[in-house]
C-alpha cells in the first residue's frame, strides 16, 4: 500500500519533469520556456519527495526531504524572477500607468 | 522497489538529456542557463531516488547541497549580464543604486 | 538489468555534456555545460558509493566552479571589450593537440589494462579505523593515514590564490578583492541574499561536524561556507575584504599553519605527521575546524579575484 | 535592542535551531557545536536583515495549503499546454501595481512564478512585471488575494520605524 503510493507519486513526478523538459524544447520564446521549467520541475520534485517521504526510516530524514524541497522552491522563486528580468525587454513597465493592475486603477500608497 | 526507483531515475536522466539539447541550442544565454537549472532540479530528484534505492539516506546531504547551491550559478550569470558584472538586474536607474560606501561590513 | 540501463544512460549523458563543453564554439555555452557536467558527475560518484566525493563534486563542481568560470568570462569580456573570440584554429596546432591526446589516451589505457588486480585499501583502513580518531573512514584517510595529501592540498589552494593576486595592478594592491557589487536594496537578489546565507551557514557547519562519522568534512563544509559568503557579496549586502586585511590573511593561513605545526609536533611523538592515537580524536576535530575556515576563505577569495583599481569600482 | 527586536531575534534563532535539529537528526553529540552554529547564523541573519519588522507567522502558515494547491495547478496548467499538439499559448506582459513593501514584493513574485500562467520578472518601483502564458487570463483577483495575505503577515511592520530606503 505504501509502495503503491510511492509508485504513483514518483511516476506523477516524472511526468511533470517530462512536461518541463518538453516545454523547454517546444515553447516558442524564452519567457514561456521559463514558465514551463519553473512550475513543472518544482512540482515534479515535490511529488518525488512526497512519494519517498513515506519510505524514510525516521522523522529526521523526512524533515530533511522537506528542507530540500523548500530550498529548491526558494531558489526557483528567486532565479525565475532574475532570469525573467534580464531577458525582459528594456523599458518594460517604465510608463507610470499600470496596464491591468489594481482593483480600482488608482494610485496606491505604500503603507 | 529498487528497480522502480532506478526506472524513474532513468526517466529523469532522459529529461535531463532533453535539457542538454536546449543548452546546446540556446539561442539566448538565458535559455542555456535555465536549462542548466532544470538539470540541477532533475539532479536533486535523481539523487533522492538513488538514496531511496540504496537505502543509504546519507545521500540526502548531497541533494541538500545541490539544492542549496542551485541558485549560485544563476545569480553569477544575471550579475555578469549587467554593467561590469557587479550590478543588479533590477537596477535600471542610477538613483536606484545604493549610495556611498554601500553595505555595512 | 535496469541498473545497467541507468548507468549506461548516465555515462552517455556525461559524455554528451563533456563533449559539448569541449567542442562548443561559444565560451558561455561551454561554461554552462561544465556546470551541468559537475551535477552529473556527482550522480556518478553516488552510483559508485562515494558519497564524500559526490558531496565535494556537488559543492565545488556544480556550485563554486560555475561561479568562478562565469566571473572569469565576464572579466575577460570586460578586459577585451567583447566576448572572447575562440582561438583561431591552426591546422598544425590542431594536429599536434590531437596526436598528444591520442598518445596520452593510449598510455592511460595501457596502464589501466596492465595493472595488477587492485587489492584495495578498505581492509587496512577498516582494521585501523579505531586508532585513527575518526569514525568516517574517508576522514580517517584524509586527516590521519594520508595527512600528507590533505596538508599539501590546502597549501596548493593558497598558492593558487597568490597566483591570482599577482594579477592585480600595482595601484590596486591592498584594496578590496574583485568588483564592488551593488544591488537595489529591495530587489529580489538582495532579498534572496538576506534569507539564504543563515541557512547555508548551518549546512556548512553541519557538513564539517558530520565529517567525523559520516560523509562530510572540511572541504565540503568549507565550500558551502564560501558559497554563502559569495552570495552575501553578490547580493550587495557585504563588501569583499581588502586583500591587505590582517584578519583575512590570518584566516587564509591558519589551517595549513596549525596542520603543519601539528605535523612537526608529531616528530616528538614518533614521526612527522603522526597523531598520537590517544588524542587523535579531538586533534582531528581541531584541524578540521581551522582547515574549514582557511578553505572557505581561500575559495571565496579565488572567486572574488584580484583587487581592482579604485576608479573601476 | 528593544524588546520587540529581541523577540524577532529570538524567533529567528528558534527557526534556525529547528533547521539544525533537522540536519543532525537531533543528535545529542551535535548540540554543543549546534549552539555555536545557531548563534552565528542568527547573528548573520540579524546583520543581513536588521530586525526592523516582524513577520506574523500564522497568516503565512495558513497560506501554505493554498500555495501547494495552486502550484499543483501551475504544473498541471503547463503540462496541459505542453502535451497539447496545438500548443495553446498567447504570451504577453502585464504590469501590476502592488502596495507591498520590498520583502513582500519579492516573496509575491516568487510565489506567482510558481502559480498557473504567471511569471514575475522582478519589480520597478511599485510595479510588478508579470509575464503571462495567456493574455486573456485575468490575474487581478489572484494578485489582490495573495497581496492581502502577505499584508496580514507583514502588518505589524508599521509599528517599527521604517525608512523610505533601507537604512544602511
Amino acid at each position: 500500500m505504501i509502495d503503491l503510493f510511492t509508485i504513483v507519486m514518483t511516476a506523477a513526478g516524472l511526468i511533470f519533469f517530462a512536461a518541463g523538459t518538453l516545454g523547454l524544447i517546444r515553447f516558442p520564446d524564452t519567457h514561456s520556456r521559463l514558465h514551463a521549467l519553473t512550475k513543472a520541475d518544482n512540482l515534479g520534485l515535490g511529488l518525488i519527495a512526497l512519494g519517498l517521504a513515506v519510505q524514510v526510516p525516521g522523522p529526521a530524514d523526512l524533515f530533511k526531504l522537506i528542507l530540500i524541497w523548500a530550498l529548491a522552491i526558494l531558489a526557483a522563486g528567486a532565479t525565475a524572477q532574475l532570469v525573467a528580468r534580464i531577458a525582459a525587454p528594456a523599458g518594460l513597465g517604465d510608463d507610470e500607468k499600470a496596464q491591468d493592475g489594481g482593483s480600482d486603477g488608482q494610485e496606491r500608497r505604500r503603507p | 522497489m529498487s528497480s522502480w526507483y532506478l526506472l524513474v531515475a532513468t526517466g529523469l536522466l532522459l529529461t535531463i538529456a532533453g535539457a542538454l539539447w536546449r543548452v546546446w541550442r540556446g539561442p539566448e544565454q538565458a535559455d542555456r542557463m535555465m536549462a542548466a537549472q532544470l538539470v540541477g532540479t532533475g539532479g536533486v530528484g535523481v539523487i533522492l531516488l538513488l538514496a531511496a534505492m540504496s537505502g543509504d539516506w546519507a545521500m540526502l546531504d548531497v541533494a541538500l547541497v545541490l539544492a542549496l547551491l542551485a541558485a549560485l550559478a544563476a545569480i553569477a550569470f544575471v550579475k555578469s549580464t549587467r554593467g561590469e558584472g557587479e550590478g543588479d538586474p533590477e537596477d535600471d536607474t542610477p538613483e536606484d543604486r545604493a549610495s556611498e560606501d554601500g553595505a555595512p561590513r | 538489468m535496469i541498473a545497467s540501463i541507468f548507468d549506461l544512460t548516465l555515462c552517455l549523458v556525461i559524455l554528451a555534456a563533456a563533449g559539448a563543453a569541449t567542442l562548443g564554439r561559444d565560451a558561455f555555452m561551454a561554461v554552462v555545460f561544465y556546470i551541468v557536467y559537475g551535477i552529473l558527475i556527482a550522480m556518478a560518484w553516488l552510483r559508485l558509493g562515494a558519497i564524500d566525493v559526490a558531496l565535494a563534486e556537488a559543492a565545488i563542481g556544480a556550485g563554486l566552479t560555475g561561479v568562478l568560470l562565469l566571473a572569469a568570462l565576464a572579466r575577460v569580456a570586460r578586459k577585451a571589450g567583447k566576448e572572447p573570440a575562440s582561438a583561431a584554429s591552426v591546422p598544425a596546432t590542431t594536429i599536434a593537440t590531437a596526436l598528444a591526446a591520442l598518445v596520452i589516451t593510449i598510455g592511460i589505457a595501457y596502464a589501466f589494462l596492465t595493472l595488477p588486480e587492485p587489492q584495495g585499501l578498505q581492509g587496512h583502513v577498516a582494521e585501523n579505523l579505531a586508532a585513527s580518531g575518526a569514525e568516517n573512514p574517508v576522514t580517517a584517510v584524509l586527516l590521519n593515514f594520508r595527512g600528507w595529501d590533505t596538508l599539501l592540498e590546502s597549501i596548493v589552494l593558497l598558492a593558487a590564490l597568490l597566483g591570482i593576486w599577482t594579477l592585480a595592478q600595482d595601484e590596486a594592491w591592498g584594496g578590496r578583492a574583485g568588483l564592488r557589487h551593488v544591488t537595489r536594496p529591495g530587489s529580489v537578489l538582495a532579498q534572496f541574499g538576506r534569507i539564504l546565507p543563515p541557512i547555508g551557514l548551518l549546512v556548512g557547519v553541519y557538513l564539517v561536524w558530520a565529517g567525523s562519522k559520516q560523509p562530510g568534512g572540511a572541504f565540503q563544509g568549507g565550500t558551502v561556507l564560501a558559497a554563502v559568503w559569495i552570495v552575501t557579496i553578490m547580493a550587495g549586502l557585504m563588501q569583499a575584504p581588502r586583500v591587505a586585511d590582517r584578519a583575512l590573511r590570518a584566516a587564509l593561513v591558519i589551517g595549513p599553519v596549525i596542520f603543519l605545526a601539528l605535523a612537526v609536533a608529531g616528530i616528538f611523538a614518533g614521526a612527522f605527521l603522526v597523531l598520537p592515537p590517544a588524542h587523535a580524536g579531538w586533534l582531528i576535530l581541531a584541524v578540521e575546524a581551522v582547515l574549514t575556515l582557511s578553505i572557505a576563505a581561500t575559495l571565496a577569495m579565488l572567486v572574488f579575484g584580484p583587487p581592482e583599481p579604485e576608479e573601476k569600482r | 535592542m528593544t524588546r520587540k527586536q529581541g523577540l524577532i531575534a529570538a524567533k529567528r534563532a528558534v527557526f534556525l535551531a529547528g533547521i539544525w535539529l533537522v540536519l543532525t537528526g537531533a543528535d545529542p553529540y551535535g548540540i554543543a557545536i549546534g549552539l555555536v552554529a545557531v548563534v552565528a547564523a542568527t547573528g548573520l541573519s540579524l546583520t543581513l536583515m536588521p530586525p526592523r519588522a516582524g513577520v506574523a507567522l500564522w497568516p503565512l502558515a495558513i497560506m501554505v495549503p493554498g500555495f501547494l494547491w495552486r502550484s499543483l495547478l501551475g504544473g498541471v496548467d503547463v503540462a496541459r499546454r505542453v502535451f497539447n499538439p496545438r500548443l495553446p499559448l498567447s504570451p504577453g506582459w502585464k504590469i501590476m501595481r502592488t502596495r507591498l513593501p520590498d520583502g513582500g514584493k519579492a516573496a509575491l513574485g516568487g510565489e506567482f512564478s510558481l502559480m498557473p500562467g504567471t511569471l514575475v520578472a522582478g519589480s520597478k518601483g511599485d510595479r510588478l512585471l508579470i509575464h503571462v502564458l495567456d493574455t486573456r487570463q485575468d490575474i487581478t483577483g489572484d494578485i489582490a488575494r495573495e497581496e492581502a495575505c502577505f499584508e496580514r503577515a507583514l502588518r505589524d511592520r508599521e509599528t517599527v520605524p521604517d525608512g523610505k530606503r533601507e537604512a544602511r
